[in-house]
């Protein structure tokens, strides 16, 4: 038996090197930002595990880290991955997937600096857990396509140039069968993006109504008929996106830490093992979290990740809803200047603004990206192997089927 | 150990009277009562509060409800008013019932003055409304902080008041030397600053007294905002009954029409058994407070352990019911136009309203000899 | 409106009337013990809400308390109703029910008074929430049935004289409807019993082997063919007859309160709380089967009590799982006397023995009389309308759907 | 405020040397481990355990894992020990691994004697077996009491030792006058009083000594008997990582081809969600176990917080699978001849040995400085 660990000596080494000599001939202090960031992509040390020539190295995932540290040490500017978590997170993974080279050279370096920022236009009124039965409909026209039809849900729309975009393309087959993955210009003039107020009284996410918006074919992700398959590729993506804490007391478990440590005078009996249990809760999320990412850092993120998101959700739920039975009489009060004002924000932060907006705002997290109800099917069907919901609509056309 | 109280064998089926009065209240809150209207206090529209709160106060004599008949009032019980609770919960609606015609009420019940006498014929006609003026967090057993009282004026500041926006007369706790009493101050004369809150449907408001002319009402103050305090968590429960009632029939109605998968969602046999444990729940809820009420219509002395298990049990599920609706509705119950979310901001303000579930065992801990580790 | 209550003043006045001429005529105190019960269910004073000439006098079920009240204030024997539980609760309805005038005349009034003991003979191996799909077999035979198959879960069965009984009469229907309802005489030599032992070690419960049972017909109960609705009218008893607790702190509950009270060495603050909310949960069970009661006074049981079982079950299981945390280094030893040692119990209390035992009792209050998941199906479907679950066997024979 | 111990990123996934050890245990449990045995031990059977235990100990050689080299052990960390846990855990195995390799070995390690060493070397070999006689409930940082030494000769009584029954010595605890040394105690000198245990796969005893011939083997006791108690609660942690895992495992399997209603069970949604959310459960506490073995492995700072949330966490998942093993079989889970009940007992009996759950997180509170409300 070897008691010898896998430590990656040499590629760490290897790498470490490469980013001081990038450092060397980039000084962050006197280039500009956007400079800067290109040269950075086409040293491939934007994202290492990508291929050489789209902004990666061929490297392992994990290896990323010492990149990010010795850029933030010598303080390089940033891609600002905050404004555009689609597109790093769900829009580039796929595209690199199932891009054409043309789609990759095209796509992948303005998404990465932060040039392009990209928003999701997958959820629908009438498919909401059912991604599948999407009604916007695209029809060929020439060497391109025409896009009608309502989509919800669409977080970052108004700031966003691109969308990652599933859509009906033949009606006459069986629902999964019948989606094409686009990539679409939200320039276009068919596109009208209207807010969507939510129960914190903001506008975080978007309608967008599509009318006669035009594609040209060569945005088309994947082939005909190939949507369902390109789509899930991107959700994985966001499942496991979701929930990545290297560090203790993160979100809003840390937010109720602190506010227990600094507010002695709340604290009661009744309340201190719940606010342990939840501590020990988030730490073993951590762990969870950190052993996930060393089992992935080579491979494809997996169904597992849907597990982590069920737990995330559960964990931010019952964390802001005891933080607001803690604060008591203030927790009556929400009033951090915002209140209900309806506002558009650029950005969400879960562990932000006050504890009621925190409250309702965690309400969101066993919803978005795939409800918790669809994730414990993905876990009990793709992981542990059990039978499928019994359905009535997977050999039929779709249009026989929807609504 | 202390002796126990034991549990009494009150009648906890409905009367015909309290299913009267919940009838009437439920249509004319389906037909007054817009999820739209409320949403817009929100927004700072509080254009519905006053109408609707004259009809029921004053047609259908709910503001009187608790008042004996021989100061005008309807000479009901806290069975009742209950019942009505019961509907404005169910109804989401933002009406000052609770904290003028049952805490601010219960206070002046047994008024020792002239002008405590007529301040509750002037409740129980509806012509005036008024607040108790203490944090809406306070619970029943809570230390009591009475204003300082000078020469018949009264100083202070109370935050988070809840109904002293709707009041044009506050009941204050006051400081007379030898104990606490209860005075009236007109609104006019205090400021009454309202705060953005949580539940806009029944905001609360920070009360500024400054040297305001103040009528001393009632004497033995600390007994009757006990039993205010009491009476009014006993009637919170139903509301809270009738918050997660409306949660559970509103979801089932949705789930029985929307499809996903091909299917009505509410044939998925997870969602059938959340709903099934919810069902549970909430009849579990209704029979606590029902219970809670007809202890202290009775003045039984198993009130304050009803009370507070019927708090303690009712405040938690009000909020489960709430955050399965939102749960359930899937992202619509996440939007601005669903009612859900007035249901889940009252539920999670009721929860803390009047002593929080925590605060209503610590109390029990006491009452039952079920005490915290020996030190 | 009316702001007075019905108080029923006339009968019961009455009744308390009738009682006490009852026990002017007949003193327990020299009377033997079965003419007195025997004379007891003459007089309609058994079950005051069974009909007159069946031990009742048609009266609301609620006026019994009457009787028993006074019955025990003279020092009368009772029933023993704790070692007749499935003849008093479950046979005792389906024979009121669905019985002739003879098997009325015939059974209830030995049941009653405990000269006959009952047992259930329901499950099987292969049918244990399904219980339609029972496969032991009746076969007609002259003016009587043949019954074979295997049961299980038969508690009592060694002491029983007589067993309700559920079989298939017609494997060529769809299994609903080919099953029977039989009174089936437990002293019949085809009938075997053998101990089941379960977790706790005691075997509480027994397999019963079936071979070549003789039935007369005249105890066939209902009409061949509605077996599976005459069983419905017996399990909805069971349920609603679960969890009836007219006192405070009954139960695991009361007996967690009391080492909580007894024993402060034990007491820590994690604990705490969860024994307030225990307390508080079983509190409001309670009550709310109190006004259960109260509602069904003078109805038929209905699916409302499965949802009172699932409560009683997890009160249960969570006090007694509760209480051996609390217990500690107590909590790991299992030594009251009997420990593991397999015994045959004629009753059970789940509130007796050591902590341990009652742990792991409790486990079986959200399987036996119907799983917590069948309640729960119970409740969504016949309480709130929801759709049932997809059925593949419903409209198909037995026997082609049989495993 | 005191400063919060940060975590360590460690290499969480398995080495080829836990991955070997992991395959070699599974494999011989299977074939030497009868759940039938097991449950036979509940009747007093104990036939199982000297032959299984024997050949784990000296022919698998995980006696002298922990032990170094210099002293003939394999030189192995706390890492391996674990995943030898997990998968006795999961075979609810009833050999003496965690008190004798792991609790009593670790107690031995520093041990400044030659007496001590020699031990070291036998319970190395798999030729003795040890048991640290402390109640089996006793957390890493609880009170201990040593016994009373007198002339070289130990009296007192310690009761619910976990592993007595199975040890031929034991390591007592006794008072020097100057601090708590371990001296050796031979089985045969004490009075080892079997107990019936709510987990007889894992019987405790009650130890009674009057004058038994004692000799010193650590004079720094203390610190070494927490080191063992820090050590065992992560290994345990591990230990119901496993009992969970196989509670899952085998649900899952027979659901899977258990059919009811014309279907198979694992196929009804409300099943399915359970196991799903049951699965997150159980891969967070494999998660939980192996980052509190991995600090204590390296000796982290971070190791005392890791091993508190590792059995706050693990203890009451564990007691979760096993309840939903028992419930999910149906019937049969409630029946003697399954083996779930030797799952659910082994947990509930884990959960309360080495500390409740609430007990580590009220160490944990003083940890990472969340104190209990200020009086």
């Amino acid at each position: 038996m070897d008691l010898d660990h896998d430590v990656h000596a040499g590629p760490s080494a290897d790498l470490e090197k490469r980013v001081a000599a990038f450092l060397d001939e980039h000084d962050p202090a006197t280039m500009d930002r956007l400079d800067f960031l290109r040269a950075q992509f086409d040293a491939g040390l934007a994202w290492v595990w990508f291929p050489e020539g789209l902004g990666g190295l061929g490297l392992p995932q994990q290896l990323q880290g010492i990149v990010d540290e010795a850029m933030s040490r010598a303080g390089a500017p940033t891609n600002r991955p905050e404004t555009n978590g689609i597109g790093l997170g769900m829009a580039a993974p796929t595209i690199l997937a199932f891009g054409t080279d043309e789609q990759k050279q095209r796509f992948l370096r303005p998404l990465w600096t932060g040039e392009e920022i990209w928003c999701q236009l997958f959820s629908e009124p009438g498919a909401g857990s059912d991604l599948a039965n999407v009604a916007t409909r695209a029809v060929r026209d020439g060497d391109g396509w025409v896009v009608n039809g309502q989509k919800v849900w669409t977080s970052g729309a108004h700031n966003a140039r691109l969308a990652i975009l599933v859509a009906r393309t033949d009606p006459d087959v069986p629902k999964h069968a019948g989606l094409t993955y686009f990539l679409c210009d939200m320039t276009d003039p068919g596109v009208e993006i209207r807010p969507l107020r939510q129960i914190t009284g903001e506008a975080e996410f978007n309608e967008v109504f599509l009318t006669d918006v035009r594609i040209p074919d060569t945005q088309r992700l994947g082939a005909e008929g190939q949507g369902w398959k390109v789509a899930n590729q991107t959700l994985n993506n966001e499942r496991v996106s979701i929930g990545r804490a290297a560090v203790r007391e993160t979100g809003v478990v840390g937010v109720l830490a602190r506010t227990w440590r600094e507010r002695p005078e709340l604290r009661t009996s009744d309340l201190h093992d719940r606010v342990l249990r939840l501590w020990v809760d988030n730490e073993v999320f951590r762990v969870t979290g950190q052993r996930l990412r060393q089992k992935l850092a080579q491979g494809q993120p997996g169904p597992e990740g849907s597990a982590m998101k069920l737990t995330f959700a559960r964990i931010a739920q019952e964390a802001t809803g005891l933080e607001l039975e803690l604060l008591g009489e203030d927790g009556l009060r929400y009033e951090d200047g915002q209140g209900w004002t309806m506002v558009r924000p650029d950005r969400v932060d879960f562990a932000g603004r006050d504890a009621g907006y925190r409250y309702l705002r965690a309400k969101g997290n066993s919803i978005e990206g795939g409800t918790s109800e669809i994730m414990r099917n993905v876990v009990a069907e793709r992981v542990l192997g059990l039978p499928g919901e019994h359905r009535v609509d997977k050999d039929r056309p779709w249009k026989e089927t929807a609504r | 150990m202390s002796q126990l109280t034991q549990p009494s064998n009150l009648d906890l089926l409905p009367t015909e009277f309290e299913e009267d009065a919940r009838t009437t209240v439920r249509a004319l809150l389906a037909e007054r009562c817009e999820p739209s209207a409320v949403t817009a206090m929100y927004d700072g529209d509080r254009a519905i509060v006053a109408p609707l709160w004259r009809t029921l106060a004053q047609e259908l004599g709910l503001a009187g409800l608790l008042v004996p008949e021989a100061h005008g009032g309807a000479g009901a019980t806290v069975r009742e008013a209950a019942a009505v609770a019961e509907e404005l919960g169910r109804g989401a609606a933002p009406v000052p019932f609770l904290t003028s015609a049952v805490v601010a009420t219960t206070a002046l019940l047994g008024a020792d003055t002239e002008a405590g006498a007529e301040l509750l014929g002037a409740l129980a006609a509806g012509e005036r409304t008024a607040a108790l003026v203490v944090p809406f967090s306070t619970a029943p057993d809570d230390a009591l902080a009475p204003l300082d009282l000078t020469d018949g004026a009264v100083s202070g500041t109370v935050t988070s008041v809840a109904g002293a926006v709707e009041a044009d007369v506050l009941l204050v706790l006051v400081d007379t030397g030898s104990g606490i009493a209860l005075a009236m101050v007109e609104a006019g004369a205090a400021s009454v600053q309202p705060v953005v809150s949580l539940d806009m449907s029944r905001q609360i408001a920070d009360v500024v007294l400054d040297g305001a002319a103040a009528t001393i009402v009632h004497a033995g103050g600390e007994p009757a905002v006990r039993r205010a305090l009491l009476t009014g968590a006993a009637v919170l429960a139903s509301e809270q009954a009738g918050v997660a009632r409306w949660c559970l029939e509103e979801t089932l109605a949705y789930l029985k029409v929307r499809t996903q998968f091909g299917r009505v969602v509410g044939g998925f046999q997870a969602i059938k058994h959340r709903l099934a444990d919810l069902y549970a729940e909430v009849e579990s809820a209704g029979a606590a407070a029902v219970y809670a009420a007809a202890t202290v219509a009775a003045d039984d002395p198993d009130q304050h352990v009803a009370t507070a298990v019927a708090q303690s049990f009712c405040s938690d599920i009000a909020v489960h019911a709430a955050e399965e609706a939102v749960q359930l509705h899937g992202g619509i119950g996440m939007t601005w136009e669903h009612p859900a979310h007035l249901y889940l901001k009252r539920a999670k303000a009721d929860q803390i309203a009047l002593g929080t579930p925590g605060a209503h065992r610590a109390r029990l801990a006491e009452l039952v000899d079920l005490p915290a580790e020996s030190a």
